[in-house]
């Protein structure tokens, strides 16, 4: 085995060599890239910011205040109102663009109430386990076990319904569902090297929790709230269809659409509920486009 | 050689497991069955085994990751307490961990990472952070440019220079090194085992080496524990190890070992 | 298995006495008072005040409650409706029946779409056939069901009148079964639309994780044709994360039923709440949401079970597996 | 005698997220009836992907962009999908690294064994049954007959990688690729594992191609040996010329990377670097920027793999230079 002691010693290696590493994107690029491969999604990011933008700026934008009762009494989309007015004689039109306010901030509000509450209970439920897992895990079956949404109607029909009381009852009672998902996380990063690094390096509880373990869940968290969203956006509407969600004069898309429940307004008058059920429905779809795009651009696991 | 860095007394860690009908009876798992040693500052005992021996179980135990269920564990001779003085015995040992990819948190950059302990531990006063951050990249041979890069774009290699340098950090005189090569290519364990050895001259660090790798492990250590089902079955220098084992469970795992000597075939010879 | 199975039976029994105790709270939030609630408003107003107190309504809360309970599994007596003085028992069980058969045909019916369209779709990933399918399924789940039930009303009962647009049967009519089928088409087709659409994409993505697995590549190794590895291999490991389906439907296809059963009329529990909101017959809404959760709690044992069935480590390490 | 497998100047890429990327290029060997060759490399080498392009399992973005792989004459790069299913596992079989996810959960190892039988020999399901149960007795399985009803879950990683090895070789296939068969185990059951596949290989009169990184099991189960680096590859030839008198730089710095059995404390010589990420860009020798004995000319021209001489082949200019050092 001399050759090798010879034949190597002419040239001294050692490890203080510098090493070179491999040129990978950066990880914003890689996001990005992966993201814009979604066209939908692309599309309904442009969507959403253009009716972000309306619900915004809706006193700007809508030619009547949706309350206005004017002149024109249920008629069809006419140069006066692109989209007909209602047997009262409101106009769709600004009807429909203060109504996509509601919606939005439903969707927001609610998912961020249930996100607040969720992630703490889980993050506490999944680091700690035990009897506090137990406990916390017991109470999310027991939420999960009454059909969401006729708990919410019980709910609103007794607390009275109305916006504000149904963007906190969807986030009161919409925490389980985030609460399951970042326990899961937690339990699995417990588990990695680098929280039991933390741990031997002599970091404080907290510091493990809300510097190391709770970032490393705001991607499936993201994720989960965008659908969170959506379904907050559909559960509204739906209560406003019922009569116990936004109540009128306000406009939401859902109860504009509850009107078309009688068969006259159905067959002779579309213009009074096609264009919210359209609004909610392009809404909800790009927002769903976006949760499956941002799902494949934070994988962690497709890194390539 | 006065008093022992590190005394392990007759350490047991058991896991209580669920079994039985409704799962009421519980019976234990005996990971670490009544191990003691010590290990004398300056020096490397390497700990040999094969999966599920309680190698790893035990290193963790020492360093408190794991529960201690009996036993005692001293530290320059005085009884290690890790839930009251966490804080202080972690400047007197770290750990290295086996898989690369699980040991960087994967949200901060190498710069933070390092810098953490730093500050958490005000080793080093606050405007000498990124000098000291630099000086421990160099100090396991990766430059500066690492700082502002994430763990995703390092080699495996790399990211195991990074945890050694983070276990460096707070100036540790005992390093748990947990089977910190098995995941890497054998030109690469060499660069890591040369920077351990190196790093042991320059810091006078001692290693407790765990590692299933007979070859790594009589390279790196002066000593050599074997470990087999939660106890220790035999210790001695590397030299009376792998010369003349005495214990049954030492000669097969060395018997067992393909000598890389296409001449001395001993697996297919003997049955 | 049996140790499985009585296992998940006694988590179930915490939970549903939580599921109990919020309930009996909103009861108690309720307005109104809780003697028209519990008790029957038949009786004259001296047998009343006695029942109130052989209720021990003027007792302390946690007693009320005991009694209630008490009353609840004994008796199965969830009081009576504020508004039509039924005993609310009896209401429930009369209008179980029409929603049981619109959910449970919407299940079926959902899934026998959704999971061959699933597996087609991950095995054909990418291809066209794979996008359309992802796309229909983003609008079954984007659509609001109410919508998607004015539309159908509108184009198939308006303007085509092929079809019904609400009830179970022609007023005055027979109601026989053809009839029935008549009726269900629309409702239906809304809820199947919804549970294809949040499924399709479910059973995609369990299928595309299993089909990266190693026992395939083993399997196409020893020489088996795709076919066979996926309809033996990959379909039996499907099963698992398909089997939870059922418990996760449940409880959203109570909340499609109710809007379902307000635009068609459907005489079903949907409307029942709907209409004890209306009249804010509490008792009647209180004895609803139980109902409903138990319903829930029942269908996810029964997933339990069938995943005992399914997953033979499961199957296995209850009984004392080989080690 | 015509060799059973040949492998001409195979490049094999896969369409990914960055376009297509070529993991192996101009990959040539040969491996003879009976024979045991190993191809010995790092992660990254395209050792694993030359052996799931010849069993064609490179999955839908993998493919073999040129070059043949000719086994008894045929070209499995070519012939039909139904045409390769007729071959695997009855002329060619392969076993993998992971025991412990290579088999498949919800059926019993019975079913899986069964399946491989009566895919290529027309038994009765009984008979299947009955040749199953003598193949897990032969690979050292005990109780054969309480195994086979039983699931891969309550099987060890040795138990399991001795059904994989029963499932492989029990049509008796001509060549068998082993892809990392013992990486996974523990030392003593991998000495086992070797000794089982040794001897049933010789008894089946099987070829062996077995995949691995460890230069040690090479040394005790190889007759012949391909050194792959970076996709390709760098060095062929007997397994006693590779330990004795390596002709390449890189499997000189593997062997310097053992720590050596014998107590000269001899210091590790490591390959300082890592493999570069363009290596497939590169215009000159891919291992130039780790070699010690590289010059301009080997960074700027590609190497071809030469014959030194009694079909020792080597991929390097400066290959004399370890010649002259001389022997031992």
């Amino acid at each position: 085995m001399s050759l090798f002691k010879r034949y190597f010693n002419k040239k001294k290696y050692d490890a203080e060599h510098t090493v070179t590493w491999s040129e990978d994107m950066p990880s914003k690029g890689l996001f990005l890239k992966r993201f814009k491969r979604h066209k939908l999604a692309v599309i309904g990011f442009f969507y959403l910011a253009i009716i972000l933008l309306c619900a915004i700026f809706a006193p700007l934008l809508a030619p009547y205040n949706p309350n206005e009762i004017t002149d024109a009494f249920g008629e069809g989309p006419s140069m006066a109102h692109w989209l007909g007015t209602d047997d009262i004689g409101r106009d769709i039109l600004s009807r429909v663009l203060y109504a996509a306010r509601v919606s939005l901030s439903v969707g927001v509000g609610a998912v961020a109430i249930a996100a607040a509450i969720g992630a703490v209970l889980g993050l506490i439920a999944g680091y700690f386990g035990g009897i506090i897992d137990g406990i916390i895990m017991r109470i999310t079956d027991v939420f999960m076990s009454f059909p969401y949404i006729m708990f919410i109607l019980v709910v609103a029909s007794i607390v009275g319904p109305g916006l504000t009381n149904i963007i906190i009852i969807l986030g009161v009672l919409g925490w389980p569902g985030i609460a399951r998902l970042v326990r899961g996380n937690v339990l699995a990063i417990k588990q990695s090297d680098y929280v039991k690094a933390g741990i031997a390096l002599g970091y404080s509880t907290p510091r493990i929790l809300f510097k190391h373990i709770l970032p490393n869940t705001i991607a499936p968290i993201l994720i989960y709230a965008t659908s969170g969203v959506a379904g907050a956006i559909l559960d509204e509407a739906a209560l406003s269809f019922l009569g116990l969600g936004v109540q009128p004069p306000d406009a939401s898309w859902g109860n504009m659409l509850s009107s078309a429940q009688s068969i006259t307004i159905l067959t002779d008058q579309p213009w009074l509920w096609i264009p919210p059920g359209i609004f909610i429905l392009l809404t909800v779809l790009s927002i769903n486009y976006i949760g499956d795009a941002l799902r494949d651009a934070l994988d962690p696991r497709n890194v390539k | 050689m006065d008093t022992p860095l590190l005394t392990v007394k007759n350490v047991k860690t058991y896991y209580p497991v669920k079994t039985g009908f409704m799962n009421l009876q519980t019976s234990y798992v005996r990971a670490v069955d009544d191990v003691s040693f010590e290990i004398y500052e300056g020096e490397t005992l390497g700990l040999v085994g094969e999966s599920g021996c309680g190698k790893s179980t035990l290193g963790r135990t020492i360093i408190g990751l794991e529960p201690l269920t009996d036993g005692e564990i001293l530290f320059d001779g005085k009884p290690m307490n890790f839930r009251t003085d966490r804080v202080s015995l972690s400047k007197q040992i770290q750990i290295v961990f086996q898989d690369p990819y699980s040991s960087l948190n994967p949200r901060l950059t190498i710069g933070d990472l390092l810098a953490e302990p730093l500050t958490v531990h005000n080793i080093v006063p606050r405007n000498e952070i990124q000098q000291e951050v630099t000086r421990l990249l160099q100090l396991v041979g990766l430059s500066e440019t690492a700082k502002a890069r994430y763990p995703h774009e390092f080699s495996g290699g790399q990211r195991q220079r990074i945890g050694i340098a983070r276990a460096l950090a707070l100036r540790p005189r005992l390093i748990i090194c947990d089977e910190p090569v098995s995941a890497l290519d054998v030109s690469i364990q060499a660069q890591i085992m040369n920077l351990f050895k190196q790093l042991q001259r320059e810091l006078g660090l001692t290693y407790l080496f765990i590692a299933h790798g007979l070859g790594a492990v009589k390279y790196i250590s002066d000593r050599i524990a074997v470990m087999y089902a939660g106890k220790i079955v035999e210790m001695g220098t590397a030299e009376q190890i792998f010369k003349n084992p005495q214990h049954e469970y030492t000669k097969k795992l060395l018997g067992a070992y393909p000598i890389p000597d296409p001449t001395k075939r001993s697996i297919l010879t003997q049955q | 298995m049996f140790g499985y199975i009585l296992r998940r039976l006694l988590i179930a029994i915490p939970v549903l006495f939580g599921v109990t105790v919020i309930n009996f709270i909103i009861m108690r939030m309720a307005p109104g008072n809780p003697i028209d609630m519990l008790v029957s408003p038949k009786l004259p107003d001296a047998a009343r005040e006695a029942k109130a107190i052989e209720l021990g309504l003027n007792d302390p809360v946690y007693l009320q409650y005991w009694n209630w309970l008490k009353n609840l599994v004994m008796h199965g007596d969830l009081g009576y409706s504020m508004y039509t003085s039924e005993p609310v028992v009896s209401m429930i069980l009369e209008r179980m029946g029409p929603t049981l058969i619109l959910m449970g045909t919407a299940l079926v019916l959902g899934l026998l779409i959704a999971i061959p369209l699933g597996i087609l779709s991950a095995t054909k990933q990418y291809s066209k056939l794979d996008y359309i399918f992802v796309t229909g399924s983003f609008l079954g789940i984007s659509i609001p069901n109410f919508f998607l039930g004015l539309i159908l009303v509108y184009v198939f009962a308006v303007q085509l009148s092929w079809l019904p647009s609400g009830g179970m049967k022609e007023v005055g009519g027979d109601g026989g079964f053809g009839t029935l089928l008549v009726h269900m088409i629309l409702p239906i087709i809304v809820l199947v639309a919804n549970v294809a659409g949040r499924n399709i994409r479910y059973v995609r993505s369990s299928m595309l994780e299993i089909l990266g697995q190693d026992y395939l590549r083993t399997a196409r190794a020893k020489g088996l044709k795709e076919l066979f590895v996926v309809n033996r291999h990959a379909l039996r490991n499907a099963l698992i994360p398909i089997v939870t389906i059922i418990g996760l439907e449940i409880p959203i296809l109570f909340g499609g039923a109710v809007v379902i059963e307000q635009i068609f009329s459907w005489p079903g529990i949907g409307q029942l709440t709907l209409s004890s909101i209306m009249n804010r017959d509490y008792s009647t809404l209180m004895g609803l949401n139980l109902v409903a959760a138990f319903v829930v709690i029942a269908a996810n044992i029964l997933t339990d079970i069938v995943y005992a069935f399914v997953d033979p480590r499961i199957r296995k390490s209850y009984v004392g597996g080989a080690k | 005698m015509e060799s059973l497998l040949s492998v001409k100047h195979v490049t094999t890429a896969f369409d990914t997220e960055h376009g297509k990327v070529i993991s192996t290029s101009d990959v040539s060997f040969d491996v003879k009836h009976g024979e045991t060759l190993a191809i010995v490399g790092e992660s990254g080498s395209g050792k694993s992907v030359t052996a799931l392009s010849i069993m064609r399992l490179l999955g839908k973005n993998g493919h073999v962009e040129e070059g043949e792989i000719l086994l008894n004459g045929i070209d499995l790069a070519q012939v039909s999908d139904h045409e390769m299913q007729k071959l695997r596992g009855n002329d060619v079989s392969m076993i993998f690294q992971e025991p412990m996810t290579a088999l498949n959960p919800v059926l019993t190892i019975g079913y899986q064994l069964v399946e491989a039988i009566r895919l290529h020999i027309p038994l009765e399901k009984k008979a299947a049954k009955k040749l199953a149960i003598e193949m897990l007795d032969k690979v050292g399985i005990p109780q054969a007959e309480r195994v086979i009803k039983q699931f891969p879950f309550a099987l060890s990683g040795g138990m399991r990688q001795r059904v994989m090895i029963a499932m492989a070789l029990v049509c008796k296939p001509k060549l068998l690729i082993a892809d990392e068969p013992t990486t996974a185990l523990d030392v003593t059951v991998q000495a086992q594992i070797i000794r089982l596949l040794h001897s049933l290989c010789q008894e089946y009169g099987t070829a062996v191609m077995l995949i691995t990184h460890d230069l040690g099991v090479v040394a005790e189960m190889a007759d012949r040996v391909v050194v792959m680096y970076a996709g390709q590859v760098v060095e062929t030839t007997d397994v006693y010329t590779l330990f004795e008198q390596p002709l390449h730089p890189y499997t000189v710095g593997l062997l310097n990377s053992i720590p050596s059995m014998d107590f000269d404390n001899k210091e590790l010589q490591a390959i300082p670097g890592s493999i570069p990420a363009n290596y497939n860009q590169l215009p000159g020798c891919r291992f130039a920027n780790r070699c010690p004995l590289a010059t301009e000319h080997c960074k700027t021209n590609k190497p071809e793999l030469t014959d030194t001489g009694s079909g020792h082949l080597t991929r390097c200019f400066e290959w004399r230079q370890l010649q002259q050092g001389g022997n031992a």
